[in-house]
């Protein structure tokens, strides 16, 4: 296996490519540009189509009529961003239409968004969050297989470390196995049999054939989310078996945060860590059982405590739970402030560990 | 050709099919009917609404089905009224 | 094991081109290498950061270091930080006379006038690879015709008439190990 | 008054020369009487029969009263959000650049919360067809002030009619889109008369042809009547909006591209 | 007290006219649409400018616009048009400018959208859930009043119900005490002066006034809503000390469920229900003190189980809690459909109550 | 070569008549050397002091490398989000109708995120002045392509330079505005040479005129130079500007209203 | 005490202004008053409801009534929810002979053929009038001047001239209940 | 006025200050002044930019001034001159 030296966003849109995204659409927006910038460069030459989308809610829609056209399709952007995307992201979501966004955020403070929408309606997002650059070369194939089995967009939730470290690896097609035919996309066959095709959120389907309408629709969604809550969660965790502590983190803060836990472990700490890989479905069953038996719960996350919420809904006893994240930004505001560091991680979980749990 | 239909045919070039259960009253038909030959019914069609009747002296020219918001009207043209008839083509 | 290189300087002192060059050399070798860029949105003259970590396997090292066992200080200016992370005993470049070996902690340092060795050998601009051939000669990271072959993959196509001069300015660096004096000098403090 | 039988076509030689309705519809709208939207429907429908495109066509409806006609137009759809058909029948396009590609939309969907898409489709000159039902108020919602509301329109957030001073000019869009050279063809008819209904068959036609052979953007605006929204009888819709609509937007071809 | 016969949109906008509401920027859906046509109505009346936005992100940006530069500002919208504000809200909650979003929502499947925005950052909307129009009057006043006591957005989450109900209500100026003067406010009158005024989500000042930057202000900003959580949230609730059920319920849902508690109670059984009449700041402690003794926490909720997720942190054991809400639409996808219904809630608590809780 | 000391004002009897930037900044900005956007930041802060309506002024900066004169700049001014000065200035002077209220936007902020609100805002015939910095890039994001990119240029996101067919044309953002009613005053200028400036300089004051006189809409469309984003040295970019730029999109006076 | 009454019909018929007019006449006894409307985007001929509540104190009904103890029913069509929810005893009026007395519940069933009521008193438009008119003289929740009043009240300005006519219906339905025979009859199931 | 001066200001109608140390070296100015009177230095600033200087010739036209993106000049008119040196008022 050679080693490419990519760039995150280099690596990033190579991977999209190799797993066969054609349509991609975005507007630049720091960290995001980079991958626009390599998709604009990449994506024609493996024959498919990079638009410059005039903004990002004209990205998110036009990915929205390429995927609903049975193309594999993608945008992306970051916070002000992805926010102008929520409208058609929930859209996607109850009309169906798989895509992958590729949220390049600043920082961690956008995990309520991906993970609750803002958009409207009842519907989830599976959102990614690989710790660094090969494992989003992984989750990026992921993300485009998860969105087609499940007819539904995916989030891909990455940061500044992820979008601009260079690092060797190597980008291959991956296989995660057989998908269910695209025979619901539109491609203008169906014109004039009779059984033409439709793609509406309100499924009301057509006179000669009525669909389901919005109530029995969005039910039907509804359940399909729980089913995909009770499958697609996913997570990792090192030295739960001993672990008087648990640390709970996710992204590139978990990486941090298992370098800190290894080195507290060499120094005889009795101290594991956790890290929900997919954000939704939050890896919840999990979190109960790798905190059954520890005395306290630590939450990093660059951000005022927000996947914190999913902690305390799962951890086996909430009581355990504290918060050593937060807020801290770069001057720029573009990147993450002093806090994403390990010195200063392993400072709060010393400081944490000095504190006592639940007994 | 009945009796009736010989009548309705004088003057006329044209006739139409109306479906009057489509229609919703707009009476857009009227107004642009060039010869004038449509009126409202009236009746009432199972919506409760009144519809278009036609009077002699179509002269096929589809205008009222062009205008028509509910697809109420065909149009046909009799073809035995020779060629100078069918100026409206 | 896993080599870590912090270099640190301003804007236009080919800082980025520096770092990639070696990642991508060792990355060439076959070995695993990072590179993480930190510069601001601000144009020529404000701070220019970049880290190197270069091993034999899969890396454990966090893109932002938590500590740097080696140095490559091209500029004092907005280097305190990058500094404070050296673990003593490493090796460290500095560009002379721009840099003061006081600043830093107890590495063993190597110093070089990286402006008068470009001009020297006419590449008055390579002062980066200057500094990187020196850095290269002390720690043998790589070899050093894979830093040369490394360099000329990094130049765009409309560059590539500065690949000669580049390819001196590396080798200048490293020969100045070879002549102890003015140019590299190893100062113990 | 002789009432002629309507009921049954004629016995006597005769040839059909105009039918109810285009086969590609699939059931009755629940438009409002008088409406204009339906009869736009039907003759873009019988443009798609006519140029025989109707297995290789992907339309796309906002949303308005005539987002209903996704119902019943057996045409492949994507019913897509307010605004936006322009996006989406930009992503459709371009990874089926074989198929046609057609919006539907109402002044409210393409003056107000699509303006962007619209104009910033045309200039991409992306090789779709857009097309405007102009009522000149938000039907669907019931009758509010929209960007294309004419001067002195009465509206249910205008109700001393529209006034240059608070709300500003009407935005005219087939004009605004005829300034940028992506558009290729560009006109404005409407369904008031029968002989507008036929131009802005022609007019579709045209749009369409213009696409299929790759020359660009094409837009068709649509003048339809609203009577519903506009507060007036519906036999006085027509007159309506001769009287207001047309003064304010007049009809023909702003940009044509020839072969 | 003479009651005037008002529609709810029509009493909402007497009431934020009574509240100073001078600036209004809208955009029609219904159900808020009623609120858009009463306010162009009545505003210019009362010296007001009532503008007919073009769409809902110029409204709010309109609104951004207004309220920074002083006034007591509103927008509104609904579903897809609120995901289209996210963007401009969460702005608005980072450079602090206060103003009111009328959330005339369809149906309760918002619930997320309000509490966890979707905009991006760390931020929250303090979110008012009245339970039926004269509460409605009453919360409209206390939302302006509490978006410049906090310098933030507020949203009032309203529905079909409120929207379109006619009842005898009495609309008066009521008085929740002083506020802080709004001399951030911009006039124009700082120019020239080296003190220019400035609204700046990134907070980074003038050159020879420099800010806190995006670091401190945001974390800033964390503390402040930090604050607002543990002071401003509020809840209703009864029959609590004897109950052996509790049912908690938001919005018109929980009017509902309390006149069933009330029959049920009627019927000999031991129920109580609690009512977050703040969605954000969640009445967490309230909720925690009123679930300490109870067997079964009900959530009934008109959509697939959002609120819940705030129950399960909050809930004095999270086991106890079960969910008895789900998605209903009516056919028209624009109003509840037959869940939100007296005899369907009894028949679903009559059911819970049947299956037992924790001991 | 005599090389005069210009370090002090001359001691002999001399009148200043420029002078180093108005007073109304506070301090130095960080743009790329040769940048053209300084310049127009420089003649509009001027024609506020001249206009005597410095403390009654009020500006909403968008997204773009101008964004950071928000620091500089002694005005009150609310920084917004990208796109979306033109609705936040509506706001602005609906509820504070005498003072004066600017935006300053770039193309990308302007052309592509928000065409809609400029356009929208003009055609309400808003008394607010928009300034639209064009300098046919994304500058603050590093020179990608925007609408407003003129063909043939090379950008990030279009290494080939701009392509018609792939990418579309740009948009005329002030022609599109001057075919609205509402615009009352919309000129383009560039800071290109002395002369431009100068010019550019009266376009400002001429639309800053309109909006004190109650006349409707005004935009100042201003070619500045980004000799980063265009990857030409700096001393090249006014030729550069002149030879692409221009070409597109040429300056003067589009819609003047007169007293 | 609140009483309930509901409403239905097809859209055309009328339904919400008679609604609104019984509500506004109570709120302006000094009563408390709740009206629900619930009509689809429907266009004429689609379902029509309303539902009203009276009572002298706040009220504790919900918008979505769980039981009503009367109605108006001026269609068949669409009207089977709505009649499910009646409590049994209390008054019905019919619009006869549109409606059949048997799809009621066992109510106090009476009848009248609004439509030739409404058109012998010249006002043929009016028959939710009519129907309104009965229902007080039944029930006697307001004062008739009230019901006049409100009508009036209600009225936009461009349909002022309609005032005398609707007044006429109201006191023609109200009259038919002293005039036992075909236009007002009491129906016992 | 000094000798040196004297000698600067020989066919100068006006003359500058050059505030050098705000100076990115652009080069605008330049190619901005009509007269071509400004050169650009050979020694750098404290930003490490060459920066214009001026010799004689200067008019006080104010072309530097305008085109300048850093505000790097003040402009004088000598009016010692008499008016007839003054045309480009
Ligand atoms: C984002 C968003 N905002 C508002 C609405 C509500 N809405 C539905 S249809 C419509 C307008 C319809 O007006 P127009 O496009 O002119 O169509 P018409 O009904 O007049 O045919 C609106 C505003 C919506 N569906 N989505
Ligand atoms: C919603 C949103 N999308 C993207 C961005 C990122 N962004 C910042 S500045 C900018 C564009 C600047 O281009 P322009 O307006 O032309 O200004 P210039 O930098 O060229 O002066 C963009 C896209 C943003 N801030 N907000
Ligand atoms: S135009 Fe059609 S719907 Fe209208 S009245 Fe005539 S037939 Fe009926
Ligand atoms: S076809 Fe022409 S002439 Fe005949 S009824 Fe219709 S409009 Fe009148
Ligand atoms: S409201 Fe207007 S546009 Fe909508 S169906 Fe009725 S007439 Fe047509
Ligand atoms: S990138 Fe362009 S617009 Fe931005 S500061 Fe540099 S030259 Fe100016
Ligand atoms: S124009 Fe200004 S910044 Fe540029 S070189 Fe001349 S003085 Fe320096
Ligand atoms: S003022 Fe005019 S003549 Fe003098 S240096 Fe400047 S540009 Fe040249
Ligand atoms: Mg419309
Ligand atoms: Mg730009």
């Amino acid at each position: 296996m050679t080693l490419e030296l990519l760039e995150g966003s280099e690596a990033i849109a190579a991977s999209a490519i190799a797993a066969g995204c054609r349509f991609f659409a975005g507007y630049p927006m720091s960290p995001f540009t980079g991958l626009l910038e390599n998709m604009s460069r990449q994506l024609p030459l493996a024959g498919g189509v990079c638009l410059n989308a005039e903004s990002e809610i004209e990205g998110v829609n036009m990915t929205l009529g390429a995927a609903a056209a049975g193309a594999r399709a993608a945008t992306g952007s970051c916070g002000q961003g992805i926010a102008l995307m929520q409208e058609a992201i929930a859209e996607a979501a109850l009309n169906e239409t798989p895509f992958v966004v590729f949220n390049m955020a600043r920082n961690q403070q956008d995990y309520f968004q991906a993970t609750r929408g803002g958009g409207w309606g009842d519907y989830r997002t599976i959102t990614l969050a690989p710790k660094d650059v090969p494992e989003a070369v992984e989750h990026v194939q992921l993300a485009f297989h998860l969105a087609d089995k499940h007819r539904a967009p995916v989030i891909f939730y990455g940061d500044p470390l992820l979008a601009q470290t260079r690092i060797g690896v190597s980008v291959r097609p991956l296989d995660f196995g057989p998908l269910p035919p695209k025979d619901w996309a539109l491609d203008g066959t169906g014109g004039g049999t009779g059984g033409s095709r439709q793609v509406w959120t309100w499924a009301m389907g057509k006179a000669t054939d009525p669909g389901p309408g919005p109530d029995r629709h969005w039910r039907a969604i509804a359940e399909k989310f729980a089913a995909i809550d009770a499958i697609e969660s996913r997570s990792e965790q090192a030295h739960v078996e001993d672990a008087e502590t648990l640390v709970v983190a996710f992204g590139s803060a978990a990486k941090f945060v298992e370098y800190v836990v290894e080195e507290l472990r060499a120094d005889g700490h009795r101290i594991g860590w956790f890290r929900p890989v997919t954000l939704w479905p939050f890896p919840g069953e999990a979190l109960a059982a790798a905190t059954a038996d520890v005395r306290r719960v630590l939450v990093f996350e660059l951000n005022a405590g927000q996947m914190l919420d999913d902690v305390r809904i799962h951890a086996a006893d909430r009581s355990a739970v504290r918060f050593i994240g937060g807020v801290s930004i770069a001057e720029s505001g573009l990147a993450y402030g002093e806090l994403m560091d390990a010195p200063v991680i392993r400072d709060r979980i010393r400081t944490a560990l000095s504190e006592g749990g639940r007994s | 050709m009945s009796e009736q239909e010989v009548g309705a045919r004088r003057g006329s070039r044209g006739t139409l099919v109306i479906a009057e259960d489509r229609c919703k009253g707009c009476e857009l038909c009227i107004d642009a009917c060039p010869p004038g030959v449509l009126v409202m019914s009236s009746e009432v069609n199972e919506m409760g609404y009144r519809y278009p009747e036609l009077t002699p002296g179509c002269t096929g020219c589809t205008a009222c089905q062009l205008v028509c918001p509910d697809f109420v009207f065909s149009v046909y043209r009799f073809t035995s009224a020779g060629a100078s008839g069918d100026r409206h083509g | 094991m896993e080599r870590e290189l912090v270099v640190t300087g301003v804007g236009g002192q080919g800082i980025q081109l520096l770092a990639k060059t070696l990642a991508l050399a060792a990355t060439r070798e076959g070995r695993h290498a990072m590179l993480s860029a930190d510069y601001g949105g601000e144009m020529r003259g404000g701070p220019s950061k970049a880290s190197v970590v270069i091993g034999d396997r899969p890396l454990r090292a966090l893109p932002v270091l938590a500590s740097a066992w080696s140095a490559i200080v091209a500029h004092h200016r907005f280097s305190e930080p990058a500094l404070a992370r050296l673990r003593p005993g490493g090796p460290a470049i500095l560009n002379l006379p721009l840099v003061d070996p006081a600043s830093l902690p107890a590495m063993t340092v190597y110093g070089v006038d990286a402006a008068a060795v470009a001009k020297s050998v006419e590449a008055p601009q390579a002062i980066g690879f200057v500094l990187l051939g020196a850095y290269n000669a002390v720690t043998r990271l790589v070899d050093p015709a894979s830093l040369v072959a490394a360099m000329q993959e990094l130049l765009p196509p409309y560059r590539r008439q500065h690949a000669a001069a580049n390819a001196r300015a590396l080798a200048a660096g490293a020969a100045a190990l070879d002549v102890p004096g003015a140019d590299l000098t190893e100062v113990s403090r | 008054m002789t009432v002629i039988d309507t009921s049954q076509p004629p016995s006597e030689p005769a040839r059909r020369v105009a039918d109810f309705r285009p086969s590609l519809l699939l059931g009755e709208h629940s438009l409002c009487p008088g409406c204009g939207e339906p009869v736009a429907l039907r003759v873009l429908l019988e443009v798609l029969q006519e140029l025989d495109i109707v297995q290789r066509t992907i339309g796309v409806v906002g949303h308005g009263c005539y987002g209903s006609f996704v119902r019943i137009m057996d045409v492949d759809v994507l019913q897509c959000l307010h605004g936006r058909a322009p996006a989406c029948a930009t992503g459709i396009k371009r990874v089926r650049p074989d198929c046609a590609v057609f919006t539907m939309q109402g002044d409210g969907d393409m003056a107000n919360e699509g303006l962007q898409e619209v104009l910033h489709a045309a200039a991409r000159g992306e090789k779709i067809t857009c097309v405007l039902l102009n009522n000149g108020v938000f039907g669907d919602t019931g009758g509010q002030l929209t960007a294309a509301t004419v001067l002195g329109q009465r509206t249910k957030t205008s109700l001393e009619g529209r006034d240059a001073e608070t709300h500003g000019y009407p935005i005219p869009v087939a004009d605004l889109v005829a300034g940028l050279r992506g558009a290729a063809y560009v006109a404005r008819g409407a369904v008031s008369t029968a002989g507008g209904v036929a131009q802005t068959k022609r007019m579709l036609r045209r749009a369409f042809e213009t696409q299929l052979a790759g020359a660009g953007f094409s837009l068709v605006e649509i003048l339809t009547m609203c009577p519903t929204g506009w507060f007036v009888p519906a036999p006085e819709g027509p007159g309506y909006l001769g009287d207001s609509m047309e003064q304010a937007y007049p009809l023909g071809e702003l940009t044509t591209w020839r072969h």
